[in-house]
């Protein structure tokens, strides 16, 4: 079984393969540059699904194990292997890749340098996924943000903001920190490396003192396990705090979120895909990997903050979606109010909502995928994001409009789609133990229906401005397949999500059951 | 009611998933031929035939049974405890054929009437049916709730592109207002679902996940738990009713939608049903504690929108109030909680799904010709369409509820069934038939009768023989109802009577259980859950 | 009072890179004077086969494990020596390589610069051998004599060339002159100048080893350029010829790093508690003062100035821990210091070649114009703001961890906030090459000597970043001699 | 008798001026001069230590440092003069090409 | 005696480095350095340091200074209007409180080193000048050497800088500046010297 010894591998290394013979291919041959890209995700993907179906739940924990020494001085191995959370992940990378390949199959401007770039970002957040050393955890984790600076700045589109700004001494100036809507795209893409490096170097902080307090001298996820008791009650729970504030501004969170829809907004399609669909679950993920895993017990104290903070993530992402004007705003906003969802799945602490909050990780990255990819479908027909200024283009481009019901079904979550299952467990998780919280994220689903009908209505009925009248429908393989790949994932889990839960809760039990026992343990301790 | 037939014994064929799923089918086929002729011919096929399978539900139908009939049980997603269970029994099975008549009769009117974009509109019927009739069919929560949250996707585009004036607003108030219902409803779902799971694992019951109907059922709640399950599912039911607060998309949806949307959201009572399907059986001692609050709420409804329908000066508006107005009525009736109450409720849905729809049907037949609802724009139509004058005091007269029509056997019950409860909600009741007479009969009166004085009426056609299909069938059902109703209420009986029976035991029984837990393993239930695990 | 000279010939083997290279000097000094007519490219051939030669002969002693010290333990010979020359010389070599162009604008003396290259360098060599005060005294000297010449190069044709000269002989004489006073006093408190004489002799922290050590502090601080002694920095950096600007941006700090290691880890190693603060301090100011002034620069070797001034800072959090690791992480830190800012110099010399501009503005559409230029520079830049997976992110890491493991968190939290800031100024420049649009269509021509520089630096960069692990054990393997510091 | 002290306090005194040269003099060759003002400070404390430590080290650092101060007053009265061809001017404050 | 010499050196050194540091004329600065560094030299020969006295007068004082002054009159120094620095005025102040307080600390520090075997006694019996060769010979040979590099170095440099060039190197100048500039044949983008001053902009920050 050579094969599933190296599988992991395969899925990390076969983009960034791809990556690095593109360096050397001429990048005139536009054909064969796309070429060894769609193969190379392919070949990453194809190996995801086989890992999704080669994952044996039954076992549980940590499979496809692989690992070799790295820095012994520092305590360093790369050690690959997943569990049960990180499976969905690596999936929905490898599929939001290959999907987004074709995504941006019609860039032609320096078209080799944006793949590069692309396959290096996903196959950087597969990395993050697959890594059982908190090391090459954030090693990769750090390096699947900067891609993204060259693919918003160079590929990526000024907002509408922007263009409409006349004073030109404000456009540029370094207030763009604090300017929420009207950033160019270089400036979009300098806030969103800045923001998501200052959470990354926070993150780092907590996790330099997990690996100086334990002592252990090494960086191995598992080996660190299981000795949240040597720190102090206070030590602990700033690690904690700093991993989980660290890694939740790319979530993002709600008072750290607003890089997300200027980054989205300023993102060609592809990039917003892959940044929407699993960029912003390393945050989500890495919490769980690292603050959860090692810190149980800490855990189990601060959820309730969790639980409070998503509750503004959902409500006021989902308001301020409502008020867009900018196509790209309404789905980088929507998407910063789903993830209150997997927080508050996160937070509850049990089985099923933790199952819930992963596989809504899962449905989330098709569904928010194929609106991005037609938002950008859009744009590249129009070139612009204007939702006033769009409107009947559904005579145009059936296709693209039923893609987008199904997307916008899948983005409210309704049943039959993958997004309705992770929404459900996520609720019947969270009754119990935040029933406000519970019924407030629910009116949130009605708000996300809101604003993606007001788009939906706005992009494909109505009038048509007859200075639309070039735009065309999706041409037949190239840009149906991705949509087609999503929905049908969306809708082929909707329905059968039976293997996924298998797996996702083989990968939930032992993370919870390490923070209910902490839990009693400590309690033990303290009676005794 | 937690009895089960199975449809391999009962008729050997799983005849529910295919009535269901039929126009599903009907709608992937009319969207792979690009002919709209053959789209029309596929589509009545389909209707057609989808008629004729739901026939067997209502003769096969064991009489007097409360059991599930022509059950299909099918384990689908295990590990979460969801399952693909679908029958139907006394409650729904009148609904299903009910939907199955309609849907036909919709094809055959439309058939005349929609010119634009064909196959997206049979395509957005055909979806819609077969939601509707999983929603009666599933036995499963979840089930229940992908039909009923997938429903909106193609009603938001039956009002949205064939509707008329203020569609726009009116397709997403629509839209949102049922979604926002329904997430409220899945909180419900989801309560119950932590209930009986925890009941489940405490009693080593399996399947210790379940969101089967019949498993809820037996899982025994506190009265503080049922009040939560009542109080969420009432959200979601009562904005699809609507029930009167919850109402004001109602008249947008009727006015701005199709006719066909029309008959459906008038004809077809979703809401009422799920408060019947649902909410009495799970939450039976919070139904009760309810009581003087629904009844209240329905009495609001049947004078609010029989008040407001007496000033409308469009057909369409009065028609909408009316239909509020006898919403009102069946949630009279049904939360009387008394036998006659719910039987009356159930056989009025039936009955407004004819006569309301049959009115609508003609306000589609008026506007056709007239391309207007204004009732002053009318007057005197008797003159130059007899035959539709006739039908339509038929129809009108079954809806104000004359004896041997059926809406009076409906209203008939539904008041006996009031005055049981308390004889202040019987009186108030009355009070509403007398405006309904009114409003109806002065609208007959202004627009039918009188003489003609608008040259645009003097040489309109009578009834088509398209038109004469859909009102003949809708005629005779209103007479065999109102004169020979029986074999209706025998398909009713056991399932009333086993609801019956289930609000008022249930009293004794979870007293029972909680007395016969309470020293033992069942935490009282106001202390929370423990995790599921 | 006997004359006795305790060196054997065998001995002087130790020395051998240095003879080497005093050799090649003097042969390249020769044969320009001795032959007009060669062609300044031989010269440097002849230069670049040398150095390849001493850098052969220095991996071959720190393969064979050649140790030892000579004249009374001043000049000493070990794994940590070996480990600095390697970096000089192999800077040495790049920059040599990347002047190959740039020297044409010099009309004058072409081959005597090749000469004064290879003599700073000879000095760096000895620096990183010395063991007492006044062989560090001498070679700091040395070698900086070499580079006020090598700054002021362009003479008349630059004037900010010659300016830099002056400023920096001035400031650096000046400097200079403290730290003999320094050593005076050390020399008047111990007795002794060299360092494990002092060492063994457990001084006592008087006021004058107190004012001394500070004295010799700041001949040093001004080597490495880190604050408060970092002003000579940005203009010299600005005025000087560039190859030399990317020169005096590493060899002479890391011969100083050398020396300073020398210093503290093993002479003053006693005194950790005291002097830990004034590192902390240093590092601290540094990181946040390069970082902060460097964001307003419209100059490129002003920003590289300025952020090799950060970059100190971050190195000096490695010292601050004071520890055996904080040794490794610092030689390490070093290591991904010198190629990604080589590389970036190299990129910048190619540009000035052709543009002659140093203008960041001027950077705009790089990437149009030679992908490969721009690729690179980016890459150097992550690589120095620290990002992984180039060498940059495991030298941070590593220093981080060092500090972290001697309970520095404030000075981590510091270098943490530092890599965001410097991550703007970094990107900056990605954005001018990447985003930006070109003024000039004019593809970038690159030599084949550039090439080879370029490609190099950029596969170390990325190299030592995606598997560190050989350079992290021969850091280790150099720090052998600080094994007595207590920590991990 | 005089002691260590005594020139101690003198070469002290010696350093400060000649720091207070290089900090407030405009002239670059005074500047030189005020830093040869401070390196004789530096020898003469070697060779004061020297005297009184019984070592001869003290005494060779200093003929070492004289050493330098030739070779740097060569070389830099060198840079002076390029830049005086270049630019008429040896005051600190002429030379404005890179912010000083 | 000795104790009457002390005095006579230290006043007058002290006395001639506050003139070096007044004098506003580069030539008269000279002067009081120079009679500064001899009475320097004085005080070598009061702590038996006959050598470096010697090495103080020659090299120093002979060799060092005298370049200093020729290259003040070659240059043509004229004394100027305003000598000082204002800027620096409190730097200065600040500077000498600094200056001060590490005098006390210099001052007060016991310099109780350890003592090496070359007593004065002992150096005069051999010869000052022997002991210190035998001395820099065999112990300090390595900075000897290193300083014969230095020197060589300190040549080279001077001639490289200083030197101005013949017609033959001007010649060469005109030939491949422009060449030098650009190694692919474009046109030529060096621009002047004298007007390179673009960086002053670049300057922003500093100080």
């Amino acid at each position: 079984m050579t094969l599933d010894q190296h599988l992991l591998s395969i899925i990390l290394f076969a983009p960034f393969a791809g990556a690095i013979i593109l360096i050397f291919v001429s990048g005139e041959r536009l054909t064969l540059v796309r070429t060894i890209a769609a193969v190379s995700s392919f070949i990453s993907f194809a190996a995801s699904v086989y890992l999704l179906y080669a994952f044996d739940y039954g076992r549980g924990g940590f499979q496809f194990l692989e690992q070799y020494e790295w820095s012994k001085d520092l305590g360093i191995s790369f050690f690959l292997g997943v569990d049960g959370v990180s499976v969905p992940l690596v999936l929905a990378s490898s599929l939001l890749l290959f999907a987004g390949i074709f995504v941006s199959w019609h860039i032609e401007d320096r078209a080799r340098e944006f793949y590069i770039f692309l396959l290096i970002l996903a196959s950087a957040t597969i990395g993050v996924y697959v890594s059982l050393d908190l090391f090459f955890l954030y090693f990769f984790y750090e390096m699947s943000v900067l891609p993204m600076y060259p693919l918003l700045g160079v590929w990526g589109s000024h907002t509408k903001g922007y263009l409409e700004m006349k004073d030109t001494a404000k456009r540029d100036s370094l207030a763009f920190i604090f300017n929420f809507a009207s950033n160019s795209k270089e400036y979009a893409a300098m806030k969103l490396t800045l923001f998501l490096s200052a959470g990354a170097v926070v993150a780092l902080l907590g996790i330099l003192l997990t690996y100086v307090g334990t002592g252990l001298h090494t960086f191995n996820l598992i080996e660190l396990q299981g000795h949240e008791q040597q720190f102090t009650p206070f030590l602990r729970s700033a690690i904690w705090l700093l991993l989980f504030f660290g890694f939740a501004s790319i979530a993002p969170l709600w008072p750290m979120h607003s890089w997300s829809p200027v980054g989205h907004a300023a993102a060609p399609a592809a990039v917003s895909m892959l940044h929407a669909g699993v960029l912003m679950k390393l945050g989500h993920f890495s919490i769980i990997r690292v603050g959860y895993w090692l810190f149980p017990q800490t855990t189990k104290e601060w959820a309730g903050l969790i639980a409070i903070l998503c509750v503004f993530s959902i409500i006021y992402g989902g308001l301020v979606a409502f008020f867009q004007r900018d196509t790209k705003y309404v789905i980088g906003y929507s998407s910063s109010s789903h993830m209150g969802y997997i927080f508050l799945g996160m937070a509850a602490l049990n089985m099923i909502s933790m199952t819930g909050a992963v596989l809504y990780m899962f449905a989330h990255a098709l569904a928010t995928g194929m609106l991005f990819a037609m938002a950008g479908f859009v744009y590249d027909q129009t070139h612009t994001r204007d939702i006033p200024s769009l409107g009947g283009l559904g005579r145009k481009m059936p296709f693209i409009m039923g893609a987008f019901v199904i997307g916008l079904m899948a983005s409210v979550g309704l049943p039959g789609t993958v997004n309705f299952i992770g929404e459900l467990m996520v609720l019947a998780g969270s009754w119990e133990p935040y029933p406000v919280q519970t019924v407030i994220a629910v009116v949130g689903i009605a708000i996300t229906l809101a604003y993606l009908m007001r788009m939906f209505m706005g992009l494909f009925l109505g009038e048509m401005d007859p200075k639309w009248a070039h735009v065309h429908d999706a041409s037949p393989i190239i840009d149906r397949l991705p949509l087609l790949i999503m929905i049908f994932g969306s809708l082929y889990f909707g329905l059968f999500p039976t293997q996924f839960i298998h797996v996702i809760s083989s990968g939930v039990q032992p993370i919870l059951e390490q923070i209910h026992s902490a839990g009693a343990v400590a309690a033990a301790r303290g009676g005794g | 009611m937690m009895q089960e037939m199975f449809a391999a014994q009962q008729i050997g064929f799983s005849l529910l998933t295919l009535v269901t799923f039929l126009p599903l089918a009907g709608a992937v086929l009319i969207w792979a031929i690009r002919d709209t002729g053959w789209a029309w011919r596929i589509g009545l096929g389909v209707a057609a035939a989808d008629f004729l399978l739901s026939l067997p539900l209502f003769f096969m139908f064991t009489l007097d049974s409360a059991a599930m009939q022509f059950v299909e049980h099918y384990s689908w997603i295990p590990s979460l405890g969801i399952s693909y269970h679908v029958g139907v029994d006394g409650i729904s099975m009148l609904f299903v054929v009910l939907t199955t008549m309609l849907g036909l009769l919709i094809v055959v009117y439309s058939q005349g009437v929609i010119t634009g974009r064909v196959r997206g509109y049979l395509m957005a019927l055909f979806a819609l049916q077969t939601t509707m009739l999983g929603v009666f069919v599933s036995l499963d929560l979840v089930l229940f709730f992908l039909f009923w949250e997938l429903m909106l996707i193609p009603s938001y585009f039956m009002i949205r592109l064939w509707g008329g004036e203020g569609r726009e607003y009116a397709s997403i108030k629509y839209v949102l207002y049922t979604l926002l219902g329904s997430v409220l409803m899945l909180v419900g779902i989801v309560i119950l679902y932590l209930q009986h799971y925890r009941f489940a694992s405490i009693h080593h019951l399996s399947p210790a996940l379940s969101f089967d109907l019949m498993d809820l059922l037996r899982t025994p709640m506190a009265l503080d738990v049922q009040m939560l399950v009542f109080v969420f599912l009432f959200f979601g039911f009562a904005f699809k009713t609507p029930i009167v607060p919850f109402h004001t998309w109602m008249p947008d949806v009727l006015l701005a939608g199709p006719i066909a949307m029309s008959v459906i959201l008038a004809g077809i009572k979703l809401g009422t049903f799920g408060f019947v399907r649902f909410s009495l059986p799970l939450a039976p001692d919070a139904s009760r504690a309810a009581l003087p609050v629904m009844m209240v709420l329905g009495l609001i409804g049947i004078l609010y929108g029989a008040y407001i329908a007496l000033m409308q000066a469009d057909f369409r508006k009065l028609l909408a109030y009316s239909s509020i107005s006898h919403l009102g009525y069946v949630a009279l009736g049904i939360f009387a909680l008394t036998y006659q109450g719910i039987q009356g409720g159930l056989i009025q849905m039936i009955n407004l799904g004819i006569t309301t729809a049959g009115l609508f049907f003609f306000a589609g037949f008026l506007w056709n010709r007239r391309q207007t609802l204004t009732i002053a724009e009318f007057g005197g139509l008797a003159k130059g369409m007899p035959l539709l004058a006739t039908f339509f005091l038929i129809i009108i007269f079954s809806s104000i509820g004359l004896p041997g029509t059926n809406g009076f056997i409906g209203e008939f019950l539904i008041l006996f069934g009031a005055f049981k409860a308390h004889w202040v909600y019987g009186a108030s009741g009355v009070l509403g038939v007398i405006l309904g007479a009114a409003y109806l009969l002065w609208f007959y009166e202004r627009a039918i009768f009188g003489k003609v004085t608008k040259p645009a009426n003097e040489n309109l056609r009578d009834l088509s023989p398209r038109e004469l299909a859909i009102a003949l069938p809708l005629v005779a059902l209103i007479f065999w109802i109102g004169v020979y109703p029986s074999p209706f209420l025998h398909r009713i009986n056991g399932s009333v009577d086993a609801l019956y029976m289930r609000l008022n035991r249930t009293a004794t029984m979870a007293a029972g259980l909680q007395t016969e837990a309470a020293g033992a393993v069942v935490p009282p239930a106001t202390t929370g859950y423990e995790e599921p695990r | 009072m006997e004359f006795t000279l305790s060196v054997s010939a065998a001995d002087l083997l130790l020395m051998l890179p240095e003879f080497l290279l005093t050799g090649l000097a003097c042969l390249v000094l020769v044969l320009d004077f001795s032959f007009p007519k060669i062609s300044k490219a031989t010269l440097a051939w002849i230069t670049a086969a040398g150095l390849s030669g001493i850098l052969v002969s220095l991996v071959w002693m720190f393969a064979s494990g050649l140790q030892g010290a000579l004249f009374k333990g001043m000049f000493v010979l070990d794994a940590f020596a070996v480990f600095f020359k390697i970096i000089v010389v192999f800077s040495t070599l790049i920059v040599l390589l990347a002047s190959l162009d740039y020297i044409k604008r010099i009309y004058l003396f072409r081959g005597e610069y090749y000469v004064m290259i290879m003599l700073a360098a000879l000095g760096m060599l000895f620096m990183a051998s010395a063991n007492d005060l006044l062989s560090m005294f001498i070679t700091i000297e040395f070698s900086t004599f070499g580079f006020y010449v090598l700054v002021a190069y362009l003479r008349e044709d630059d004037l900010r060339s010659s300016e830099a000269g002056l400023k920096f002989f001035v400031l650096s004489v000046f400097t200079a002159a403290i730290m003999v006073f320094g050593i005076s006093l050390i020399y008047g408190e111990t007795g002794t100048i060299i360092f494990p004489e002092l060492a063994a002799s457990h001084p006592v922290l008087t006021g004058g080893l107190v004012i001394g050590f500070l004295c010799v502090l700041v001949g040093l601080g001004f080597k490495i350029g880190a604050v408060p002694f970092h002003n000579w920095i940005p203009d010299i950096y600005q005025g000087a010829p560039t190859p030399i600007t990317a020169y005096l941006s590493i060899a002479p700090k890391a011969a100083a790093i050398a020396i300073v290691l020398r210093i503290f880890f093993s002479t003053f190693a006693e005194f950790k508690p005291e002097w830990v603060w004034l590192l902390i301090g240093m590092a601290a100011l540094s990181m946040t003062y390069g970082n902060i002034v460097a964001i307003a620069q419209k100059d490129i070797k002003r920003l590289l100035a300025y952020s090799g001034i950060a970059q100190m800072g971050n190195l000096l959090i490695g010292l601050a821990a004071g520890t055996k690791m904080g040794g490794d992480s610092v030689l390490f830190y070093l290591v991904t210091y010198l190629v990604a800012n080589l590389g970036a110099f190299a990129v910048v010399i190619i540009f000035s070649n052709l543009t002659g501009s140093d203008q960041i503005d001027d950077y705009s559409g790089l990437s149009r114009r030679s992908p490969l230029l721009a690729a690179a520079m980016m890459v150097f830049l992550l690589s120095l703001a620290g990002v992984p997976p180039l060498a940059g992110f495991i030298g941070k890491i590593y220093v981080f961890t060092a500090a972290m493991h001697e309970g520095l968190i404030a000075l981590v939290i510091i270098g943490l906030i530092n890599i965001v800031i410097s991550m703007y100024y970094y990107l900056v420049v990605v954005k001018k090459m990447y985003i930006g649009q070109p003024t000039d269509h004019r593809p970038i021509p690159l030599s084949v000597p550039m090439k080879a520089v370029v490609y190099a630096t950029v596969i170390g960069t990325v190299a030592l970043g995606v598997y560190p692990k050989p350079f992290i054990e021969w850091a280790v393997a150099s720090t052998s001699l600080f094994s007595h510091l207590i920590g991990p | 008798m005089i002691t260590l002290t005594h020139y101690l306090v003198v070469s002290t005194i010696l350093f400060a001026l000649g720091l207070l040269g290089v900090l407030i003099r405009r002239n670059f060759i005074i500047v030189l001069m005020s830093v040869e003002m401070m390196l004789n400070a530096a020898n003469l404390n070697l060779v004061a230590f020297s005297y009184y430590l019984h070592s001869l080290t003290g005494q060779i650092v200093a003929l070492f440092v004289i050493a330098i101060a030739a070779g740097e007053a060569a070389v830099g009265l060198a840079i002076i003069v390029v830049i005086f061809r270049g630019k008429i001017a040896t005051n600190v404050d002429q030379i404005n090409l890179l912010k000083w | 005696m000795s104790v009457v010499f002390f005095y006579y050196f230290a006043a007058v050194t002290i006395i001639s480095g506050v003139l070096t540091i007044t004098f506003r004329s580069p030539v008269h600065c000279g002067v009081a350095l120079v009679t500064l560094l001899l009475h320097i030299a004085g005080f070598f020969i009061l702590l038996n340091a006959e050598f470096i006295a010697a090495v103080q007068v020659i090299v120093y004082a002979g060799a060092i200074l005298v370049l200093y002054l020729f290259v003040i009159m070659l240059l043509n120094l004229k004394t100027e209007e305003r000598v000082f620095h204002r800027r620096y005025a409190v730097v200065s102040l600040l500077m000498l409180g600094i200056v001060g307080q590490v005098a006390v600390l210099v001052l007060r520090s016991p310099y109780a080193g350890v003592p090496g075997t070359a007593t004065p006694e002992l150096v005069l019996a051999v010869g000052q000048t022997r002991a210190i060769g035998i001395t820099m010979f065999s112990d300090y040979l390595l900075p000897f050497e290193l300083i014969g590099l230095y020197l060589l170095a300190a040549i080279i440099g001077a001639i490289v800088l200083a030197k101005t060039p013949g017609m033959q190197e001007r010649k060469a100048q005109l030939e491949t500046v422009p060449a030098g500039a650009s190694p692919d044949g474009n046109a030529a983008a060096v621009e002047p010297a004298g007007v390179t001053a673009r960086g002053d902009e670049g300057g922003r920050g500093h100080r």
